[in-house]
């Protein structure tokens, strides 16, 4: 296939859903369950050919970087404004993780809606959604990157407030679409910026152009701050620190929902853009990037802990994982971060699937019991699902393990890549806390996700709903199934223990970064920064061929092209040690906290009188000391959850009431002041009239008392 | 002392004054009437002063001449006016004529 | 001795030839003055006949003054003018004879079974008699008495509906107002005599020109003159007589007043300050010089600035429609005062095509309110309620004449307000133009609140529909129409200001 | 130049809607209940045909316009040029010769407004259905208004253009004064002398230029040859013309309206009817702006350059506070559905203003632009006001909820709407916004960041009233369905008319937010022209 073909493939890739959107809401009555149907279809369609577009890029065209489609859009005069369509080896492969798990929730939403009085609807917007998505994922220009982005705002919003008769749902999405406006603002500040400089939205002629030397306004803090600004776009849509907040809230919204947006595409679109527009980062702008990602990994781990809503969980976990991924990309690990973002979808999709599916075995059990005010997607509530429910715990039980990271999972490897990363940065740059943060949250991301799998599927029903649950049909359990066997390592690479030496390794190359030595770390610039130069154009394509293939001779299997490349492969061993070490513990830890019941739990209560246990459990010792530490963790995580309610929530809050107060003063101000103003002259003004009027007394002889005296003010005047 | 032109001028200003205060002070509307004519009457003697002391033209006097008849005509008219007011109102007060206000 | 003097009479017999034929619009008035008196003789039962009498005679008149040649010459010795400038307003008065005639035949109030009309109908023609004396006359006495002749008929006039106390209040303030007005404009003049020696305009102009001696007497005769055409015009601060007198007197007579008496003194008063004061050797230039140290152009602005403000301001509050267009009138005096101000042949051209504009308008809107007190009985802003839904005709005259009085395009107002904006302009008299635009948005305040009233208020009620004939109501189109039409093709309009602001001033 | 009978397109487009009012003007009222009836929709059905015509033609004048011409200040090649002299006096003492013209003609600045008035005033008369009384002066009165603003939009005489300019207020105030809501007396008469504050300012310093150029000819006004010497405004940033291009400014900016003119925008809205809400918003605001770059633009070129920054803060100032004060209102007197759409056409217009200070392709692109967009945008707004207003009798946003459920349709049409003025991309409202802020932020890149905050707070307020109205359970006053007679509405969605008002105006919206080019091409050429002559001209200002 040709390069237009694969972008002609692209293209209606991008406008099936859109059709299918269309087609669908203009006849929700008439199409009814059939609206499912078709989305599915299309889905299923899309999936198809998106394949065959990833295999024809990955394949054939691998190293062609990214095939273009530009056209002139508006055509102001000065200079045409041009946008288009790009497909590079990332956005093949996102094409396949979007439309896959879209067609996957597409298929799953058939039982899990079926008796939605809106199911039309969802389809609807399940397909805007998909073709928002996509049309992020195949944009060449900061231009369609943005419109797809608030494309995907839109459709997130209306999604999570599906169930708008809930006021919780419409707040929750509406403080959703509105705090990724603010990260939205500072997207397209960053985007004004290299427009103003550069005149066109282009990646490539941006790029290139930075890669000549031409910075905004001349100065290398603006360069930084037009990246930070940019990344602010990231920040809001993948729910990084502190715009997190609004993730948890959206879990009101329908659960494939979750699992599709809010898990494995709209959320990852943020890192999409950081891995997009990483060639343009600064120093500066990737340290920032990456404790970023790193603070958000931590506080989100921490967070997700105590929590007992089985979404809720997830969501932290989600926005955890994410900042993963950012603080990969920020520390330079490209290529793991984006492994790592794949990966994820899938995993974190299944779980969001499976808790679906348990929701919706829940719902059906309280709907046959009769009962209406538990909540069922607590975890206190459940307990002993996993016989009940053995596709959906298995399924549940496998991404669960991928995500602790434990070897021959896709979670490990993609995790084991960024921790070397993270530490390859720390050893380059001291910036050790990024790497410290890694590991912590991966032996809480282990902890967590364990204790969520233990109560939830583990030990006996805790209450007679979750003694009464049904595995689910089979709409539900195909796509589990279908994305827990993604989770295996060998889809990625045959090594279960080396992720960087499979073909997705390969084929996701990190770009040099095309910002002048001075403004960057050292050990990123290329070690012959005059040949990138040259080719410095287009994502991650920096390298010719011929290039590579010394590269690969010189250094081992490992084509280095620069210091943190080397040191990351050097990483990879200790890495790779420690990480299994942390997950390990927070797996052995939640076992035998919630399986085993080492530890009561509840033992935290327990606790309070420590010095007693103390005394008359002298071995128990080490124990002790590890109850301390989860205390420790928990005591910090509740804190943390206390800071994220009041402090940041509060923050947010604060700033949306003191919007509002100053909102109602300018409403105030208006009402009284300006238009005070107004009516106080045409007050005036009648006022005088009023006082003129007095003269006109009605008795002759006043007039003329007063015209005398009129007249000889004017005489005074005129002599 | 000879009585020159300044001495009519004199008094032709105390006739107006009068007449002036006359107008603004009375409340029967005949004596307003009455100032009128003082007011008329100074600028009569003006004429006629000015002609006969500086050897003007005869225009003066046959101002003065004018002037006389249409005071006779004014107040003839006002006389009427005063006459239906009192009709109307059974008093002539000016002061107290004042419907018509602000 | 004997041929000297047969010589001066013959010069005089000829002079007073030519200068009855050309004089004889004003004794075709006046014959029909002495005819009307015996035409009410014969018919007194009638109420329309002395009427159309009067309208004859405007009719002949009008006649006369279209064949008259075109002149600018002396007339009567000096006493008399006849130029253009005179011919524009004794057209205005002609048309406003025709319109306050017309008008009277349909007023209710008027036309009462107990009341004889030919005595009305004989002062208003008495009434355009002097005016069309005064806008010829140049001689101050011959001012004076045509002043006098129109006032003691307007006395009459405004009180005309005798029975009715507030017409008798009017004409009560009126005549003590006036006759004080008149009083002091003749001791004016004594003193202006004294120190000019002489009353004609054109030989004060001659003194004026050498005259060295002290201003304070020049400048207090002034004033004192000044007094009666202020009252005239109705500026302030000479106008306190004008809303007492517009609410009480007859519609169709307050109407009248509000247009042509006012244009009477307008054209005296433009002509004894260009006559008087203006440097005669270069009159038609651009800019005016003044021959005398008296600053005409202060005075003026002054007076124009305190009649715009007061009367709109305070006809903001007024809640009698009559007492409104009173004190509108003050108002529109301050405006054309503005083209006055100016004191170039520019500035007058102004004035007078606002003149005819204010003529439409003014007369349109009187007459309006005429026809609604016909058959609701009262002039009161708040009985209008509605109104234009009982008469659309009529509701919608209103509000094209208040519209036009406001200024607005495209009405005739609009077309006077810009041609005295652009005199004030051009004169680089920018703050009086800001004062005259922001004065008329006061305006608009005012004039809205009665079609607000006549349309915005009582939609939904079902009275009956007003009454009026089918010739009262071609008489509001012979109104509106020129309103619009001259709002939108104003060329001839212009060219027949520019023509007849030729000035005789004796040179 | 193609001729409809004879007559320029442009004269054809302008005076149409008086021979409407004729028609409507024969019309009978009827006698009895039926006749009453049929006369009614008859008066309804020939306005629309009148604005359908007018449409029709509208499109052919933009099927016939040619992109390529500048017009502007080059009198040779502005289109569909009709001249005529209206009135001549020459030789006239102190006013020298006066010369009036009937000159029309349309570039690529007006070009887009024709079509959006003739667009807005063909939908606003759909939504004209719900007057309820005196339908006859309602008709003759929106074709009169209609008549004033497609005049303003192709005069290019400025005589003609203040003409124009003044015809249109009095039908507005009747049209918000008689049809209007409870306070309808004290909005029409504010909107009615505050608008005339602002145009006699106009007119003085029309006069002013009058006589510095010897004519009316806006374009005569706009070439520095033609002002005589020791005129007024003649010169190069002189006093004077500062004072003058201040006072046309504020004349503009009233209509515009910008902060701190902008008091007399809610109260008008909120009391108008629903189609002159909307033609206020569509067309009569736009007005302002066109204003500024018809004239006040191309003539002071140099006092754009010594205001501009003025002229961008006020730009930003509006955008700011009209999104506060449509966020804060509803703390103040009733949360009114209405006077939160009218404070967001504070924002939004003022936008343009900020796009206009631009001075460059992109920003003045996206003014005139966003200046058509709003025009769409808001115009569906306040339609769909209308539409619930007209059942429930009140805009409280307080007493709505639920309302996605009783009215699936009109929730779709609302949240097209609703996205649009949020600058959501896909509809037009955003290539707008973007374009100016992309302009802008080349010449006030500090001004422009604080402004775009604006487009975080508009989706606060608009998603906040979405909510409010549309989620959430329904009040159990609505329970019913709206009209229990089910005389006037037999379902409880949005009936047939409403959507033939709405619908065109949603296609729009969505059409130019994916092809901008339709409506972007029509301007390109001229706003360059216009962004060359304010530069050259203002140059020596030290820009």
């Amino acid at each position: 296939m040709t390069h237009e073909t694969l972008l002609q493939i692209s293209s209606i890739v991008l406008l099936l859903p859109l059709a299918g959107f269309a087609g669908i809401i203009f006849f929700q009555k008439k199409l009814g369950r059939a609206a499912g149907y078709i989305g599915s279809s299309i889905l299923g369609i899309n999936l198809l050919l998106s394949l065959l577009v990833a295999y024809q890029k990955l394949a054939f065209y691998s190293d062609a970087g990214m095939l273009q489609w530009k056209f002139d859009w508006l055509n102001l005069g000065s200079h045409p404004i041009t946008i288009g369509i790009g497909l590079d080896n990332l956005a093949a492969i996102m094409l396949i993780v979007v439309n896959l798990i879209s067609f996957l929730v597409h298929v799953f939403s058939l039982e899990y809606m079926r008796e939605d009085i809106r199911f039309p609807r969802f389809y609807a917007y399940l397909g805007l959604f998909t073709f928002s998505m996509l049309g992020i994922v195949i944009a060449n220009n900061f231009l369609n990157m943005y419109i797809f982005w608030e494309l995907v705002g839109i459709s997130s919003y209306l999604l999570i407030g599906f169930w708008y008769e809930k006021d919780s749902a419409a707040d929750a999405s509406k403080k959703a679409f509105i705090t990724n406006r603010i990260g939205d603002f500072g997207f397209f500040a960053g985007i004004m910026i290299l427009f103003f400089t550069y005149g066109t939205f282009m990646f490539d002629d941006i790029f290139a152009h930075i890669g000549e030397g031409h910075i905004p306004f001349d100065s290398g803090t603006m360069l930084t701050l037009a990246g930070i600004l940019l990344f602010m776009g990231a920040i809001g849509k993948s729910a990084q620190f502190p715009l997190h907040v609004w993730l948890p809230d959206a879990m009101e919204g329908p659960t494939p929902v979750s699992a599709l947006i809010h898990a494995a595409t709209m959320v990852a679109a943020g890192v999409y853009l950081t891995a997009r527009i990483f060639p343009m980062l600064t120093a500066d702008a990737l340290l920032f990037v990456a404790y970023i990602g790193a603070i958000t990994a931590f506080i989100a781990a921490t967070i997700a802990i105590t929590q007992t809503d089985f979404k809720r969980i997830l969501a932290y976990s989600t926005v955890s994982q994410l900042g993963y991924m950012i603080m990969a990309i920020g520390v330079g690990a490209y290529s793991y971060g984006f492994f790592h973002l794949v990966t994820h979808a899938w995993f974190k999709a299944c779980l969001f699937l499976a808790s679906g599916s348990v929701i919706h075995a829940m719902h059906h059990s309280m709907h046959h019991a009769g009962e209406h005010h538990m909540d069922p997607q607590d975890i206190r509530n459940m307990g002993g699902l996993r016989k009940k429910m053995p596709i959906t715990y298995l399924t549940f039980l496998i991404s669960t393990i991928a995500i602790s990271g434990v070897p021959f999972t896709s979670g490990f490897l993609s995790k084991d890549g960024i921790l070397a990363g993270t530490m390859a940065f720390g050893q380059l740059s001291g910036h050790w806390f990024i790497a410290f943060s890694g590991f912590a949250s991966a032996a809480m991301t282990a902890f967590y996700m364990f204790r969520l799998l233990i109560s939830a599927f583990h030990g006996q029903p805790k209450t007679h709903i979750a003694a009464h649950t049904h595995e689910s049909n089979k709409l539900i359990t195909v796509p589990l199934i279908v994305l827990s066997i993604l989770t295996f390592w060998f889809f990625y690479s045959f090594n279960p223990f080396d992720g960087g030496s499979g073909w997705f390794y390969e084929k996701i190359k990190t770009p040099a970064t095309v910002v002048q030595a001075e403004h960057q770390w050292g050990f990123f610039v290329p070690y012959e920064s005059s040949h990138s130069h040259s080719s410095a154009c287009c994502g991650e394509h920096i390298t010719s061929p011929a290039e590579e293939h010394s590269h690969s001779h010189e250094k081992d299997t490992h084509h280095a092209l620069n210091k943190f490349e080397e040191a990351l492969h050097h990483a990879h061993l200790p890495a790779m040690i420690i990480s299994l070490i942390v997950a390990g513990l927070g797996i052995f830890l939640s076992f035998s906290f919630y399986q085993f019941k080492i530890f009561n739990p509840d033992g935290v209560a327990e606790l309070i009188k420590p010095f007693y246990l103390l005394s008359y459990n002298k071995w128990y010792f080490d124990e002790i000391y590890d109850a301390s530490v989860i205390w420790g963790t928990t005591t910090f995580a509740k804190l943390l959850a206390l800071f994220d309610l009041y402090i940041i929530d509060g923050i947010v809050n604060l700033v949306g009431w003191f919007t509002k107060v100053v909102g109602h003063f300018i409403g105030w101000f208006d009402l009284y002041v300006i238009d005070g103003l107004v009516n106080l002259t045409a007050n005036v003004t009648a006022f005088f009239g009023l006082v003129f009027r007095k003269f006109q007394t009605g008795r002759i002889q006043a007039y003329i008392v007063m015209t005398i005296i009129f007249a000889m003010v004017l005489l005074y005047y005129v002599l | 002392m000879e009585i020159g032109l300044t001495h009519y001028l004199v008094v032709s200003a105390l006739l107006f004054s009068l007449g002036v205060f006359g107008i603004v002070t009375r409340k029967n509307s005949i004596l307003v009437l009455m100032g009128l004519e003082l007011i008329l009457n100074s600028a009569n003697l003006n004429f006629i002063a000015f002609s006969k002391f500086k050897g003007l033209n005869i225009e003066g006097h046959i101002a003065t001449l004018f002037v006389i008849v249409l005071a006779a005509a004014e107040v003839a008219v006002a006389l009427a006016i005063i006459l239906n007011i009192y009709q109307n109102y059974h008093h002539i007060d000016v002061d107290e004529i004042n419907k018509l206000k602000e | 001795m004997d041929s000297l003097l047969s010589l001066f009479i013959g010069q005089y017999v000829a002079d007073l030839k030519r200068s009855l034929a050309l004089f004889a619009p004003e004794l075709v008035l006046a014959t029909a003055f002495v005819l009307l008196v015996i035409v009410d003789l014969i018919f007194q039962k009638s109420k329309y006949i002395t009427g159309v009498v009067a309208l004859l005679g405007f009719a002949v008149a009008t006649i006369f003054m279209i064949v008259s040649p075109a002149n600018t010459s002396f007339g009567f010795w000096q006493m008399y003018v006849f130029d253009p400038f005179s011919n524009f307003f004794k057209y205005i008065f002609l048309i406003s004879g025709f319109a306050v005639v017309l008008i009277s035949f349909f007023s209710n109030e008027l036309n009462k079974s107990d009341r004889t009309m030919g005595e009305y109908y004989t002062l208003i023609l008495g009434m355009t008699l002097g005016m069309f004396v005064i806008s010829s006359a140049g001689n101050l006495i011959l001012i004076y008495l045509a002043l006098e002749t129109m006032s003691l008929s307007s006395y009459v006039l405004a009180g005309y509906t005798k029975e009715i106390k507030r017409a008798s209040e009017a004409s009560l303030k009126y005549v003590i107002y006036g006759a004080l007005a008149s009083g002091l404009m003749i001791y004016g003049i004594s003193i202006l005599y004294g120190l000019t020696g002489t009353l004609s305009l054109f030989q004060i102009n001659a003194f004026l020109t050498q005259y060295q001696g002290p201003v304070f007497p020049l400048v207090v005769a002034s004033l004192l003159v000044l007094v009666g055409f202020g009252y005239k015009i109705s500026a302030v601060p000479f106008h306190f007589w004008t809303p007492d007198v517009y609410e009480g007197a007859p519609v169709a007579i307050t109407a009248y007043l509000s247009v042509a008496s006012k244009a009477a003194g307008f054209a005296v008063f433009m002509r004894f300050l260009k006559a008087g004061f203006i440097d005669p050797t270069n009159a038609s230039e651009q800019v005016w010089t003044m021959v005398s140290s008296i600053d005409w152009k202060f005075i003026v602005a002054v007076l124009s600035v305190l009649s715009m403000t007061i009367g709109n301001f305070v006809a903001l509050w007024q809640t009698n429609v009559k007492r409104m267009l009173a004190y509108s009138s003050i108002a529109h005096a301050g405006y054309m005062l503005m083209g006055v101000t100016v004191m170039t042949e520019g500035g007058y051209i102004a004035v007078m095509i606002y003149f005819f504009t204010y003529l439409l308008m003014n007369f349109g809107a009187f007459y309006v309110v005429q026809l609604i007190a016909n058959e609701i009985g009262s002039e009161e802003l708040e009985d209008y309620n509605g109104l234009g839904y009982r008469s659309p005709l009529l509701g919608t005259a209103m509000a094209i004449f208040l519209v036009s009085l406001t200024g607005l395009p495209p009405t005739a107002g609009f077309v006077g307000k810009l041609y005295i904006f652009q005199a004030v302009i051009n004169s680089n008299m920018i703050w009086l133009a800001v004062v005259g635009v922001l004065n008329s948005v006061v305006s608009l305040a005012y004039y809205a609140k009665v079609f607000r009233n006549m349309w915005l208020r009582g939609v939904d009620s079902n009275s009956a529909p007003l009454k009026y004939s089918i010739y009262a109501q071609l008489l509001v189109y012979a109104f509106v129409i020129p309103t619009l039409y001259y709002g939108i093709f104003w060329t001839p309009l212009v060219f027949w200001a520019k023509s007849s602001v030729m000035m005789f001033i004796g040179k | 130049m193609f001729t409809i009978f004879g007559i320029g397109p442009l004269t054809f487009i302008t005076f149409l809607p008086l021979l409407g009012m004729l028609i409507l003007l024969a019309i009978p009222s009827g006698k009895d209940e039926k006749t009453k009836e049929t006369s009614i929709n008859l008066l309804r059905w020939v306005t629309v045909g009148i604005t359908f015509i007018q449409l029709v033609v509208a499109l052919l004048i933009y099927a016939n316009f040619r992109t390529d011409l500048v017009g502007v200040n080059d009198p040779n090649s502005f289109q569909f040029v009709e001249k005529v002299k209206w009135i001549s006096v020459k030789g006239l003492p102190l006013f020298g010769d006066l010369n009036i013209e009937y000159f029309v003609g349309i570039d690529g600045l007006s070009a887009p407004m024709v079509l959006l008035t003739a667009l807005i005033c063909f939908v606003a008369t759909f939504s004209s259905w719900s007057i309820k009384k005196a339908h006859k002066g309602y008709f003759m009165m929106y074709l009169l208004l209609d008549l004033g603003m497609m005049g303003v939009f192709v005069a290019l005489d400025f005589f003609l253009f203040y003409v124009f300019w003044e015809l249109m207020l009095l039908p507005m105030y009747f049209l918000i004064g008689i049809w209007g809501g409870p306070r309808k007396e004290y909005a029409a008469i504010k909107f009615f002398i505050y608008t005339l504050f602002g145009s006699v300012f106009m007119l003085l310093v029309m006069i002013g230029l009058y006589f510095s150029v010897g004519s009316f000819n806006l374009l005569d006004m706009m070439n520095p040859a033609n002002f005589k010497p020791g005129e007024i405004f003649t010169g190069f940033q002189t006093t004077w013309r500062l004072v003058a291009f201040v006072a046309l400014f504020v004349g503009f900016a009233i209509k515009v309206p910008t902060v701190p003119f902008h008091t007399w925008l809610p109260d008008a809205h909120v009391e108008a009817p629903t189609p002159i809400s909307v033609i206020l918003a569509g067309i009569l605001l736009k007005m302002g702006t066109y204003g500024m770059l018809r004239v006040a633009w191309p003539i002071f070129p140099e006092a754009v350059a010594y205001f501009n920054n003025y002229i961008a803060f006020i730009g930003m100032v509006s955008i700011i506070y009209g999104a506060l004060c449509a966020l804060g209102q509803h703390k103040v007197g009733k949360r009114d559905l209405k006077k939160l759409i009218a404070y967001s056409s504070v924002s939004h217009m003022g936008y343009v203003m900020l796009g206009i200070s631009a001075l460059n392709s992109n920003g003045l692109t996206g003014a005139i632009f966003q200046m058509f967009n709003h025009g769409t945008i808001t115009a569906m707004l306040f339609m769909i006001v209308g539409v619930i207003y007209d059942r429930a009798h009140t805009r409280g946003l307080d007493e709505f909820g639920g309302l996605a459920n009783k009215m699936p349709v009109y929730t779709g049409i609302m949240a097209i709407a609703f996205f649009a003025a949020i600058g959501l991309p896909g509809l037009s409202g955003f290539i707008s916004e973007a374009l100016v802020f992309l302009g802008a932020f080349a010449t006030y890149p500090v001004l422009t960041v604080i402004s775009a905050l604006g487009v975080v707070l508009g989706a606060a307020y608009m998603l906040w009233a979405l909510q409010r109205m549309f989620f959430g359970k329904l009040p159990e006053r609505w329970s019913g369905p709206w009209d229990p007679t089910g005389k006037e509405y037999k379902h409880d969605d949005i009936n047939g008319i409403e959507l033939a008002a709405l619908v065109p105006l949603a296609i729009v919206v969505i059409f130019l937010g994916v092809f901008p080019g339709a409506v972007v091409n029509l301007m390109t050429s001229s706003v360059n022209h216009l962004i060359e002559i304010v530069k050259i001209g203002g140059q020596f200002a030290g820009m």
